[in-house]
């Protein structure tokens, strides 16, 4: 079914009655191409692209609960592709350009918003550290600018330039950054995928590989044995415990991030903001509810829930960034389990196994990366061959050393 | 050398504020020095045989009322050492008290001391001190290292209605101020 | 204007005041003790705002702070506060609310007409439209969504009110002081156990507040202050009032707002609200029960309320909420909000239940219609009738509904809980899983009889005295008058047009869920998500179980079947200020402050921040505008005689013991097991990974005493990392650390006339003649006449060059005296910019280029790494990466054209080719204008650039739109041989 | 979270900083045969269970001691909490 402006204006005439179903909820059939672990974001976009772009459409995608249950759906909705590495770069900015072209691609209004985010910066130093980032993103062709004060403060006038302790000098802004409908993501990747004959199997959890002589040859599941040529999992957040079943230990640990969401206000802040002299980031939605989020609470969980310190911390850099939302209240919070890993960046890769295929590690930038994500994924799992933008986000770099640490924390997963 | 004369100056320049019910006032003159040690028992018998005292475990004071020295037990293999400056070596002074059972080191400048004190004062440091202070729990003699406001703070209370506060000399204006907004926000 | 809703008698409100305030600039008078609700109800206004989606009039719908619709702006200017339910706001004198999410006025609003298109408005409509043409989505769809979107305005103001926080501890903290939390709070306070007992009401009694029940033969809001009033004499108990415990946290930890000045006119300068965090042993949520409605046709008119609700404005604010009232019920606490409304003199127009057999004799006058239902309600901006099914029409101008009461379990289910259905009261309570320590008493726990409520708060506590070894009090039992309380669940009326709505605040109607079950959306999340059930500023409080219990209608399931619905914090909103505290503005975070800041100060010095640190830019003379000139002249000046800079910030660590030597050669990548005593050496620590944490000058003062130095910004994390090595991986090495940054304050003395000035202070038994003290020599000496001191022969401008660190209660002067001692010379203050010139001119890396991603070598410090031992480090930093051949190294740059300047951050690119990541080479770390060489200096990371001096490439700055040539040079611009420091 | 201290009693976590698995205390030996791939593991490789686990916080704003912190990573009840000192020196580091 093809979604328009029309289709809504005929079924509102007729009582909303032709809506179908926007997937399926088929049985697990007994064997597929391909079996992705993992019914988030970056599986249902893999799955998407599987189909869509190499043509591999026999393919099962399985969830533990419903679709979408993981980060996809408890993110603060940020799209940007301000990276400052080689390794992460072009493939941020290929996320960043195939969110360009989503909607229209899958049919389905996921509210790609790109209001431009700002890192602000509070010294010399940071300025310096900002350009360096600025002019990496420029080389790899993406759009940055830096802002001084004073252009800062005509786009954010809000922000706190007379009494703060740490002064805000300016901005790193890329204007393509944004926010994007995070649910809907998710939902426009599965009727995607499930339109090309992709079976999304709900409630279905992954209780054990097969593997036989190092091959990977199907998932033992909560619904019965599925057979796969391939198995591709996916599961950012439960990363260690699911590649245990396969016997593996990877460099992750799982951390709680918290997010925040305000009452519903009328149009505050135009864009994306993140502080530079604490833990604070901050959007509004389309709703009105301002978005905000800082720190890990920073200790192994494994809980989609934080502690009050972490509350707190978040909310003292959001009044010493903007004490206009002193007022404002927040209404909800919530916690995410995050895939932190050992440099901060993600994997896309094969593993020693052959035929299992991992994807994760991805911190908490991983709802950007959604597109580009599956994208590669797919390649890599419909070519045996990474795609040239995620060619360094291999498991293995910490043997060679040459990590993707953008910001220099070194191997402690709770400072990236 | 007469000609250069360097001048002594406090943490808080003598700060001293009354409100109804609370008094915040800097304390100074008072020598610091932290003695480590490796042997516990060692150091037992130093500090029995010079000061006849018992070492006091984390969490404790002891006091020799006649040398107006306090120790505060901070660590498993640290104490400080409180008590009236009057040279310029105060660690040697402890050191002779140690000797070779402890190593001293003059901590006297790093630290500010104030003294919270009146009925009002459990109500004020509740603002910021998240050690549960009643009397029954934290009773006159604890010691505790802990955070205020973010900063570090080693609190004892030194009377049923009075706290002996300490936190780092560089900050020690951040933390007057959150003392005494803490006693304003009560009041 | 009169208060023509106002009974005549009864109520708890203070008649003797009369409080003005205004509603959307029309002045009306409450009494104290009103809400703001209570206070618009005794006025007769109904209609107080619009629906989120459709603009659709709304009233008042229930007593409480599960209120969907009553939101409004409170107070004017920058205290402006949108969002306000009107059933929390106390009335004060002068208070000003306006109703909000209108355009036009709130009568005539022009969005409304979104009310028309609403068959076009269904759920999730958004994503499957407004994607034609692209552009229009954020040009036009976006914003124009937007604007319409959201509900109240930030003033856009700072908001001036101050916040504090603070912590509590008790043994059971008991939530919600009705009866349940009353009689609990008793118990344990009689036993002697500390209790906090708090409740978001500004008046004690809950339930016994709003309803007519006695306990112990006196009416229950007498009983209420009476048992307040014992409470308050125990020391061992503290009641809170508006206080709202928002969230159940790890191990006991509670949070909880306590609105202090919210109820007054002005903050007069105190903290508006307070941050509490609680520990506790034990708590017990006595949070009671909310009501829910039941969905009909057209249900969400002004004047359609919960039953409870209106039974509380009657009772406790003494208002009617109509002249004519008829109830829709499916239990029996509807007919006691009829019986208490007859007794007030409110007529009953009916009462229509939905099941067959009538449980209580009805009011006189009432007509009742058993097996009814409501299809449809009529009137503009209030109901003025009601339909019910068969075609009656009944005159009424307020309808109270009771679809039945749901637990207050969200505290409950802030951690693990999951709540579990119980279909004999039709709702969810507590499931396991609980948070540690908390126990559920009373309505909360799906108890509603009001004598059951006194005995469970009772046993609850009892329970909990048993878990501490402590003997309850003796038992004076309590007595209550008893209600029946019976349910038989129903939903929602399927008879009649017009929509039905489930979640008032979000608009969300039956017809959404089905719609929403019709797509596939089936799973409760996936419904919340799609539809936006329950996402309001109400959490759903009203809508939820309603909500799901269509949904589990919809797909023929059981309500158990198709999920539960369960809460996250805050169990009602809390203002970002109040969670922030103090912590803003210049308060943000503390300032450090060196001992010689005064001095500084006094000196015209600029300051900077330097993580927490205040530490002097540079100092401005008379005549100097830029602070280039100050800088440069500070730079000159010291190269050329001597200059003084503030280095108390470097963190200093001791480190004593028999084993420090061995220790200290354990964390340095070089060597310092041989280092003599009384000299200095510079070290590296690396991180176990091989890369550069930190590093700095260590000196051996004595032969099992050294002090290190680290960098400023590292200096905790220094120190942590030492104190790990000590207790977790070496534990039986004798080595004690303490820091003692705080204890020294140091300053650098530096040019050719460096030791003249410092002969001056220095004691006369103490020889620092360069023979005797050498470069890199360190001894502990006096000053000024017995002044204890630390001194290094170090140098981190070039320049010969001493530290020297005094007790910081001398710091203030010891800047003071060094001038005066180098007043003979034009001795200068120089600031952290004239440093980092000179360091950049001598090639020392700092912040930028210890960045973290930078190894040794990279550094040109690959020598420094010892191979004839052990450190952390060592093995992972050979690692094929990080030794290979064409890595980055460190270096220096000049521009071709001398007139340019370079810019940190650009980055390098061989000439000719083009700006891409491919060719990116390595970027520009740090630059300065060096005054000494009269040309812009930089140092920069470039591939194998220690073999490539003398080679120009392009130092690309896309991002500034400057790039510039530049020459490769060493990064020893000044002195490289190192003579003067040496001098 | 509440950590209590085998020495000081109960203290709040926010006085703590973490740092991650007690395995860190189990620093290889440089000198092995196969000490790259022994260190790259015990620096980078993580069990990251489920459930029960060892971790190291440091008493940052307390008396500045190593625990070994046993805490359920799912519930986040912590069962027991020892010095680091303690534990290291039971599974044989000394020097």
């Amino acid at each position: 079914m093809r979604y328009s402006g029309l289709k809504v204006f005929l079924e509102g005439l007729t009582g909303n009655r032709g809506w179908k179903p926007v997937w399926r909820d088929p049985d697990p059939k007994q064997e597929y191409d391909v079996v992705i672990v993992g019914g988030g974001g970056h599986g249902l976009s893999t799955a998407y692209y599987l189909a869509k772009e190499f043509g591999v459409r026999n393919v099962a995608v399985l969830d533990k609960g419903w679709l979408g249950s993981g980060n996809i759906g408890r993110n603060t909705t940020i799209i940007r592709s301000n990276y400052l590495l080689p390794g992460n770069a072009h493939f941020y900015e290929l996320s960043m350009k195939l969110w360009e072209g989503l909607e229209q691609d899958f049919n389905y209004n996921a509210m790609v918003s790109q209001r431009s985010v700002i890192n602000l910066y509070h010294s010399d130093s940071q300025r310096d550290a900002y350009a360096r980032r600025g002019n990496a993103m420029r080389l790899a062709g993406v759009d940055a600018d830096l802002l001084d004060r004073k252009q800062l403060r005509r786009i954010c006038p809000f922000l706190d330039f007379e009494n703060a302790r740490f002064p805000i000098q300016g901005g790193l802004r890329q204007k393509r950054g944004g926010t994007a409908r995070h649910d809907a993501v998710a939902w426009g990747y599965a009727r995607g995928a499930d339109s090309r004959g992709v079976d999304l199997i709900q409630n279905c959890e992954v209780t054990g590989f097969r593997i036989s002589d190092g091959v990977c040859t199907g998932v033992e599941t909560t619904r019965g044995l599925i057979g796969a040529q391939k198995v591709a999992v996916c599961v950012a957040g439960s990363s260690s415990r699911v590649m245990a079943l396969a016997g593996m230990r990877l460099p992750i640990e799982s951390h709680v991030l918290q997010a925040f969401v305000t009452e519903g206000l009328k149009p505050v802040i135009p864009g994306v903001l993140t502080y530079g002299a604490g833990h604070f980031y901050v959007s509004q939605s389309d709703k009105g509810g301002l978005v905000f989020g800082g720190d890990l609470d920073g200790y192994n969980s494994y809980a989609q829930r934080g502690n009050l310190p972490t509350v707190e911390n978040v909310c003292e850099g959001g009044m010493a960034m903007m004490p206009v939302i002193g007022r404002a209240r927040l209404l909800r919070s919530w916690g995410g389990v995050m895939d932190m890993s050992m440099d901060g960046s993600p994997f896309i890769d094969k593993t020693g196994v052959e035929g299992l295929y991992f994807n994760g590690g991805w911190c908490y930038g991983g709802f950007k990366a959604t597109p580009a994500s599956g994208y590669c994924y797919a390649h890599l799992i419909a070519r045996d061959e990474p795609h040239p933008t995620a060619a360094q986000m291999r498991l293995d770099r910490s043997i060679s050393g040459r990590m993707l640490d953008e910001t220099g924390r070194g191997p402690q997963p709770n400072l990236h | 050398m007469a000609e250069f004369d360097l001048i002594a100056e406090s943490p808080l320049n003598g700060l001293q504020r009354a409100f109804e019910g609370v008094t915040v006032e800097e304390v100074s003159g008072r020598a610091i020095v932290s003695v480590a040690f490796s042997d516990r028992a060692g150091l037992e018998q130093a500090v029995r045989t010079s000061l006849d005292l018992t070492l006091p475990f984390v969490g404790n004071t002891a006091r020799v009322e006649t040398r107006d020295l306090l120790i505060l037990s901070l660590q498993s293999d640290q104490i400080f050492v409180l008590f009236p400056q009057t040279g310029h070596r105060p660690d040697l002074e402890i050191a002779e008290i140690a000797g070779d059972q402890g190593l001293v080191t003059d901590q006297s400048d790093g630290w500010a001391l104030l003294r919270v004190s009146g009925p009002g004062s459990r109500t004020a440091l509740e603002r910021i001190c998240m050690l549960d202070l009643h009397p029954d729990i934290f009773t006159v003699g604890a010691v505790a290292r802990t955070v205020m406001e973010h900063l570090g703070v080693i609190i004892h209370r030194d009377g049923e209605q009075s706290f002996l506060l300490m936190s780092a000399r560089s900050s020690a204006e951040s933390f007057a101020h959150a003392v005494v907004t803490s006693v304003e926000n009560v009041i | 204007m009169t208060q023509a809703f106002r009974l005549a008698k009864g109520g708890l409100v203070d008649r003797s005041q009369t409080l003005e305030f205004r509603f959307d600039g029309a002045a009306y008078n409450g009494h104290g003790g009103d809400t703001l609700a209570s206070a618009l109800l005794a006025n007769g206004v109904r209609m107080v705002g619009r629906s989120f989606k459709y603009h659709r009039p709304r009233g008042i719908f229930s007593a409480g702070s599960e209120e969907p619709n009553a939101l409004v702006e409170l107070r004017r200017g920058a205290r402006q506060e949108p969002n306000t339910r009107a059933t929390m706001a106390e009335l004060f004198g002068g208070l000003d609310a306006r109703s909000q999410n209108y355009r036009g006025s709130l009568k005539y609003d022009l969005l409304a007409v979104n009310d028309l298109f609403s068959p076009f408005l269904s759920a999730g409509f958004y994503y499957k439209t407004f994607m034609w043409p692209k552009p229009f989505w954020e040009k036009l769809y976006e914003p124009a969504i937007r604007a319409a979107a959201g509900l109240g305005r930030l003033s856009r103001e700072p908001d001036p009110d101050v916040y504090d926080k603070g912590y509590l501890h008790c043994d059971i903290l008991v939530i919600g002081a009705g009866p349940s939390g009353l009689s609990a709070a008793l118990t344990a306070g009689r036993a002697g156990v500390r209790v906090i007992l708090a409740d978001e009401d500004f008046r004690i009694g809950g339930r016994l507040n709003a309803e007519t029940l006695g306990v112990n033969d006196m009416a229950g809001s007498d009983w209420a202050d009476a048992t307040r009033a014992e409470l308050a004499s125990m020391d061992n108990v503290r009641v809170m009032t508006r206080t709202t415990v928002f969230g159940a946290y790890d191990h006991g930890v509670y949070g909880a707002i306590e609105r202090q000045t919210d109820h007054l006119p002005h903050s007069s300068g105190k903290p508006r609200q307070v941050l509490w965090r609680i520990y506790t042993r034990r708590a017990i949520v006595c949070a009671g029960a909310t009501e829910r409605s039941i969905a009909f046709p057209d249900n969400d008119r002004p004047g359609v309320m919960l039953a409870g609700g209106v039974r509380a404005y009657a009772n406790r604010f003494a208002v009617g909420t109509g002249r004519s009232v008829s109830i829709f019920t499916n239990n029996d606490t509807g007919w006691r909000t009829a019986s208490d409304l007859s007794a007030k003199g409110v007529p009953i127009a009916a009462i229509i239940d939905t099941r067959e057999i009538s449980p209580l004799a009805a009011p006189r006058g009432a007509a009742v219609v058993m097996g009814g239902r409501v299809t449809g309600t009529k009137g503009r901006h209030c109901v003025r009738s009601i339909t019910l099914a068969g075609g009656q029409t009944i005159e009424c101008d307020c309808l109270a509904v009771s679809g039945g009461w749901s637990p207050n379990v969200h505290l409950t289910c802030h951690q693990r809980g999951r709540p579990q259905w119980n279909e004999d009261i039709a709702a969810f309570t507590p499931g396991g899983d609980m948070p540690f320590g908390m126990r559920v008493a009373g309505a909360a726990n799906g108890i509603y009889s009001l004598q059951n409520c006194l005995a469970d708060g009772r046993e609850t506590a009892v329970g909990i005295l048993d878990e501490f070894g402590l003997n309850p009090p003796a038992d004076d039992a309590l007595t209550a008058d008893e209600e029946a309380a019976s349910i038989s669940a129903f939903w929602h009326v399927r008879e009649g047009k017009g929509r039905a709505f489930v979640d008032l605040q979000n608009d969300v109607t039956v017809k959404d869920i089905r719609l929403s079950h019709q797509e596939g959306f089936r799973s409760v999340e996936h419904l919340k998500r799609y539809s936006t059930l329950g996402m309001a500023t109400d959490q759903g409080r009203t809508a939820n179980v309603l909500g799901l219990a269509i949904l589990a209608q919809a797909s023929g399931k059981s309500i158990p079947e198709t999920g539960t619905t369960i809460f996250r914090p805050p169990y009602t909103p809390v203002a970002i200020g109040a969670i922030a505290g103090r912590s803003r503005g210049k308060e943000f975070r503390s300032v450090r402050k060196t001992p010689g800041h005064r001095w500084a100060e006094k000196n015209g010095a600029k300051f900077v921040e330097s993580g927490l640190w205040m530490r002097a830019q540079w100092f401005a003379r008379e005549g100097e505008t830029h602070w280039r000139q100050s800088c440069d002249r500070e730079v000159r000046q010291t190269r050329a005689s001597v200059g003084i800079c503030d280095v108390t910030t470097l963190g200093k660590i001791d480190i004593q013991g028999r084993d420090a030597a061995e220790f200290v050669n354990r964390v340095y990548s070089n060597g310092f097991a041989k280092l003599p005593v009384g000299k200095c050496r510079y070290g590296l620590v690396l991180r176990e990974d091989g890369l550069v944490m930190d590093d700095g000058t260590t000196a051996r003062l004595g032969e099992n005493h050294f002090v290190m130095t680290t960098t400023t910004a590292n200096a905790v994390t220094v120190f942590r990392h030492l104190e790990f090595c000590r207790q977790c991986l070496w534990p039986g090495l004798d080595v004690h650390l303490i820091s003692v940054t705080e204890q020294w304050a140091q300053a650098a003395i530096a040019g050719p006339n460096a030791r003249k000035l410092l002969e001056k202070l220095v004691d006369p038994d103490h020889d620092i003649s360069s023979d005797a003290f050498p470069f890199m020599a360190c001894g502990e000496i006096s000053v000024c006449g017995g002044v204890p001191t630390r001194l290094f022969r170090i140098s981190f401008s070039g320049e010969l060059a001493y530290e020297i660190a005094v007790p910081a209660r001398y710091g203030n002067s010891l800047m003071a005296v060094l001038m005066q001692a180098g007043e003979e010379f034009g001795a200068t203050p120089y600031g952290v910019e004239a440093l980092n010139v000179m360091r950049i001119e001598k090639g020392h890396a700092t912040g930028s280029e210890l960045n973290g991603q930078t190894s040794a070598r990279d550094l040109g410090l690959g020598r420094m790494m010892s191979d004839r031992k052990d450190y952390i480090g060592r093995v992972l930093s050979q690692r094929e990466h990080l030794v290979r051949e064409d890595g980055l190294k460190l270096v220096g740059f000049k521009p071709v054209d001398t007139a340019q300047e370079l810019k940190a951050g650009a980055h390098f690119i061989a000439k000719g080719k083009e700006m891409t990541t491919e060719n990116d080479e390595g970027w520009m770390t740090s630059v300065a204008w060096s005054p000494n060489l009269q040309t812009s200096i930089g140092l920069g990371f470039i591939e194998r650039g220690d073999s490539r001096i003398g080679e120009t490439v392009i130092a690309a700055d896309p991002l500034r739109e400057k790039s510039i040539e530049v020459e490769i040079v060493s990064p020893h611009f000044i002195d490289p041989e190192g003579e003067r420091l040496r001098g | 979270m509440i950590i209590n201290h085998p020495l000081l009693g109960p203290r709040d976590a926010s006085e703590f900083t973490y740092l991650g698995d007690a395995s860190l205390i189990d620093r290889p030996d440089p000198e092995a045969d196969d000490a790259a791939k022994q260190f790259h593991d015990y620096v980078y490789l993580r069990d990251n269970p489920v459930g029960e686990h060892r971790e190291l916080w440091f008493h940052e704003h307390g008396d500045r001691s190593w625990l070994v912190v046993t805490r359920n990573t799912l519930t986040h009840e912590i069962t027991r909490v020892e010095l680091a000192k303690d534990v290291a020196i039971a599974r044989g580091r000394r020097r």
